[in-house]
């Protein structure tokens, strides 16, 4: 189970970091390769997003990356199976980051039976909010796979509260307006707004987006449960290779 | 949020919200009689509504069969229906407090309209575009930044419709508080789908009227080319309770067999998926990542279609067929020289199919097409469609002098 | 056939059964009510008359003076005022029995608005066009061509409207018996200047029944620009009988003192004269030979006037005004940008000078500028005029293509 | 008097011929060289265009020696001086031909006095009927001037009549419709017109346009009074010069 693998590594460490990557891009090879890294860097958990032409929540960074992998011919077989492969490859939980429309049309039961099958852990649907999940959250259930929701901002009270009722493993907290790679001021805030997605859920919260540097996860340190490096990991691969992410996710935990 | 099967509303968690402002202000709206009526008056003070209904004598005298009535939307300001679904969310953007709309657009004339509302309600105003498009459809462009519009050239994907309704919703992701995303037809998530058509149903509850009034009976047959569907839903709208035939054409583009169409509910290259927010049937391959599609007319190619025609479709409701672009191309020839009328290439496809059935009906009956649009905005395209070797050499001479 | 000093009938002898035959025909519908009536019906069911009045709120608040109102005749059928009088004039040729129509063109609308007709009513169609224009106005000409017409570019002459007038006459000369020349203005031999105005009165009935019903009293000022004179005696005619002040605002070009206008009414330069057919104030020189004629607005600069306009500028009624190119041009733009409608060129004058006066009036006063045609026709003219530089790229990549 | 010179004439040829010239075309010296040649070739008597910048009757060729000329810069009064000195110079009469603006802005009276003096014999203005002619008409009768008429074929008889109760001179029957220089079949039908002219009136008829050699000439014997050579003469002119021109008017009298 997913939350209870969070709330041991807690146990660890004050706050665990998730990476993401975009799978097959720029190649498959590469994403294997990215993957060994992140993980061998001590990532915690991992985000594989089978890449999607319409990513709608994605900001320039991540939607260029669907692109690519995209046009360089990756299918949702091929990312099923380098899920499949690294989910049993690596010591860590991997979960699918996609839209919906990927799932739907493969069939969300066959998914969910893909992916328990093949190991990972859950899933992240960033435009299947709760009121259009029920086949979704049935066919997740029963593989008990997590089938992770995202809370933002904007999300009132009550809604986080029915959200934190069918969500499952963690919760993925928006930290601010916009798409994916924006900048965020780690400010008072936050604070607030993490208090009460705190209130309204008693799973871990993951928060996105933005972490540039060592001190950002120290200023979300007892604040969130899993920090979300996304973008500026991809940014960083695009500008010093794998290499450099490897580093980066090290000197982060330093 | 649903329409049979589809509809729906897949949102960002971020954009929920907002989501249910707009549901709740447009819930408002539609029980505020009030509404109407304001509504009503800027679109008969601000365009020319209720547009005519013509009757096309020799169209009707060259097919020899039922009477051609044909509904005047390219009267309206800016030269389409989009003036009914931009000026009524110019309405509910007042209400919401808002002061900053974003638009998508394709062909451009969406663009155009929502620009033209944003200076008249004195709104900021982007609008997305595909880069593309704005390459193709510069003229719009033009018009766009001089109404005080900003026009974002869309580099991402394939640089054409789809992508600035992904990047306008980016857009909104980040300044929802401050901002409308005048969605352009009746697609989208709920309440998108059916407000749209809301706004439109003005075209068919005027045309009901007209018919009732001169005719004192209805059409057979009514005829609206399909895009996202607004202007199909708007004229439809008005018969969906009487024993009236309504086709929806789709853009076969060079035939459904092609595979080079924008055919979602007439051809079998489409199915059901879920994207930019709402469920319908979309030209996407196995995987569901969405395909390529062509129309000779810019405003058809979309990958989706409006969910209330995909569940009108499965019902049986509506008929939907296809019409080929040198089909199309021959409808606008026809058109212009027999009636002096100028559809735009879209409207031109509900031209082209009422021509194919108009024959083979009774004299005692009647049809009505829908011209969504006037086609002089497309001189480029039709220029270029008609290979015209004059207009060719006019634009090299103007290039001549930019030149120099 | 005479308006005070002005007008007449300067015909060639051959002509003159043929404009007995005009004036028989335009008396008999003129004095029966079926025809109006017939007149009206065409123009709400083939055009979309009545056309509104828009308020324009912004530019009220802008300039902090009178309320303005604008008449809309851009979302006339093809786009401006030339449609009422073409339509009119087709009525009259199918009383005629007649089975052809010519017309003159300068900028190109009223040839496309008599292509048009000619397609409707079914009739054969020839448009002269000064070979000048038919270079600067390809698109009209597209469109003319389009819809069935032959344009006949005319090299004689200084090559702009005022020689097509004359080739169309030379055509009616030899013609007569087959063919109508449907005069684009209200200008040439009685009974043109009366019967033109007669058509456009349309405009001036409306909008004078409009401001009663929706105002309960009528404008203080009534703006229109003046060209040939048509669309100024459409609106004013509402309001002869009335305490309202007439404005016909003319081309004052490069400004009045600069030799390069078309203002013959407000300046100096223009003197009695007689040509073309009638008789009227004139830019020419003290031979009598015409002069060139400059304005921003094709539609603008012709050499003659409404001979009824020089007659209402004698007697005092209408006070005529100058507004030049880079004031219409800034007309154009701010009221594209506060009120999202784009008038023409040409319509343009009247909201520049109307600018002028607004901010002197009290705010319960009232004003109503005719907007004649609406501006997108003119993309070609106004980016140049606003000197777009990615219009240009856009026209030297097209024609890029069309080279390969 | 232009009638009786006509009348004392047509005592000596079964038919007259009368030429015309545009003033200043192709430049004022040609055009009196033309003269002399005309008059040395035998015309009866001719015909002076001033040019003008909307010669709405005129065809083509017409049209285009108008705006030649003013495209030299040729002007009224340098028209006026050149009528003058032909008219004092050749044994035949002359008259003017041009639009009524040009008249009407020397000033109608002011035209008339000047062609007095100049010995003009009277004038031709085919855009001013009858109806427009009240100024023009006194003025010339004031200056015993001959304001030549225009008959055409769709001219009704009671308007023949009226015509014939205010012209002077002789009638200009044009033979067909259109503008000056197009092709006209001389045939049955013209007979019937111009016996229907010679009915409205007792002045000589001229016949325009297009008479091409001899044989057409010789057509005309007997139905009409004066041949008209316009159009024909100009682009003889323009092909073969001056000399061509005097070659073709004696051979139409040959």
């Amino acid at each position: 189970m997913l939350e209870s693998y969070i709330r041991s590594r807690l146990a660890e460490k004050k706050i665990l970091l998730m990476t993401h990557i975009v799978i097959g891009y720029p190649s498959l090879d590469a994403s294997l390769e990215i993957v060994r890294t992140m993980v061998e860097a001590g990532v915690d958990l991992m985000e594989l997003q089978i890449p999607f032409s319409e990513p709608i929540a994605d900001g320039p960074v991540i939607l260029k990356a669907n692109q690519r992998a995209l046009a360089n011919g990756v299918t949702v077989k091929q990312c099923l199976d380098f899920g499949s492969r690294v989910a049993g490859r690596f010591p860590i939980p991997f979960l699918y980051m996609t839209y919906f429309n990927i799932l739907f049309k493969f069939g969300v039961d066959r998914f969910a039976e893909h992916m328990q099958k093949a190991g990972l852990h859950g899933a992240i649907v960033p435009d299947l909010p709760p009121e259009e999940a029920g086949d979704y959250l049935k066919a997740m259930g029963e593989k008990h796979l997590a089938p992770v929701f995202i809370y933002s901002p904007t999300t009132p009270t009550d809604r986080l509260n029915a959200i934190a009722d069918v969500a499952d493993g963690f919760i993925y907290c928006v930290a601010r307006k916009g798409v994916t790679g924006g900048q965020t001021e780690f400010s008072l805030q936050l604070d607030g707004y993490l208090a009460r997605c705190r209130a309204a859920t008693s799973l871990p919260l993951a928060l996105g987006f933005g972490v540039k540097d060592r001190s950002d996860i120290k200023f979300l340190e007892g604040k969130a449960d899993i920090a979300v490096i996304g973008t500026q990991a991809l940014r960083l691969m695009e500008d010093g290779g794998v290499d450099a992410v490897g580093n980066f996710i090290r000197e982060l935990q330093r | 949020g649903y329409y049979g099967d589809f509809g729906g509303a897949f949102l960002p968690e971020i954009l929920v919200a907002t989501f249910d402002e707009l549901e709740r202000v447009y819930t408002e709206a539609r029980n505020d009689p009030i509404f109407w009526h304001d509504y009503e008056q800027l679109m008969s003070s601000y365009s020319c509504r209720p547009t005519p209904i013509t009757f096309a004598g020799n169209l009707t005298r060259h097919f020899g069969g039922a009477r051609i009535f044909i509904k005047r939307e390219d009267l309206n300001h800016t030269g389409a229906h989009k003036a009914n679904n931009v000026m009524g969310q110019g309405l509910l953007v007042k209400r919401m407090g808002k002061t900053r709309v974003i638009a998508e657009t394709g062909a451009g004339q969406h663009g155009v309209a929502t620009a033209t509302m944003a200076a008249r309600f004195g709104f900021d105003c982007t609008i997305y575009m595909g880069e593309v498009d704005v390459e193709r459809q510069r003229p719009n462009v033009f018009w766009m930044e001089q109404l005080g519009a900003t026009v974002v050239p869309v580099t991402d994907g394939t640089r054409i419709l789809k992508d600035a309704i992904n990047e306008a919703f980016r857009d909104w992701v980040t300044n929802m508080d401050t901002t409308h995303y005048v969605l352009g037809t009746a697609c989208g998530p709920h309440p998108f789908p059916e407000m749209v058509s809301w706004f439109q149903s003005i075209v068919g509850k005027e045309a009901r009227r007209q018919f009732m009034e001169k005719e004192d009976r209805l059409p057979a047959k009514v005829f609206a080319c399909v895009g996202g569907g607004s202007n199909a839903m708007g004229v439809f709208s008005g018969f969906f309770e009487d024993d009236v035939e309504l086709i929806g054409v789709e853009a076969a583009g060079r035939g459904l067999d092609s595979g080079a169409h924008a055919a979602r509910l007439c051809s079998q290259d489409a199915s059901v998926g879920v994207a930019q927010g709402y469920k319908t049937y979309f030209l996407q391959n196995d995987d569901g990542q969405m395909r390529e599609t062509h129309s000779i007319a810019a405003g058809l190619d979309y990958v989706g279609v409006s969910p209330i025609l995909s569940d009108l479709k499965e019902k049986g409701r509506v008929r939907f067929e296809g019409a080929t672009d040198s089909q199309v191309i021959e409808a606008v020839r026809l058109t212009m020289r027999k009636e002096g009328v100028i559809p735009a290439l879209e409207s031109a496809h509900a031209f082209a199919r009422a021509f194919k059935e108009a024959p083979q009906m009774s004299a005692d009956e009647m049809i009505l097409i829908n011209q969504s649009g006037r086609g002089d905005k497309d001189i480029f395209t039709i220029a270029d469609a008609f290979d015209d070797p004059k207009w060719k050499q006019f634009i090299i001479e103007k290039a001549n002098r930019y030149h120099a």
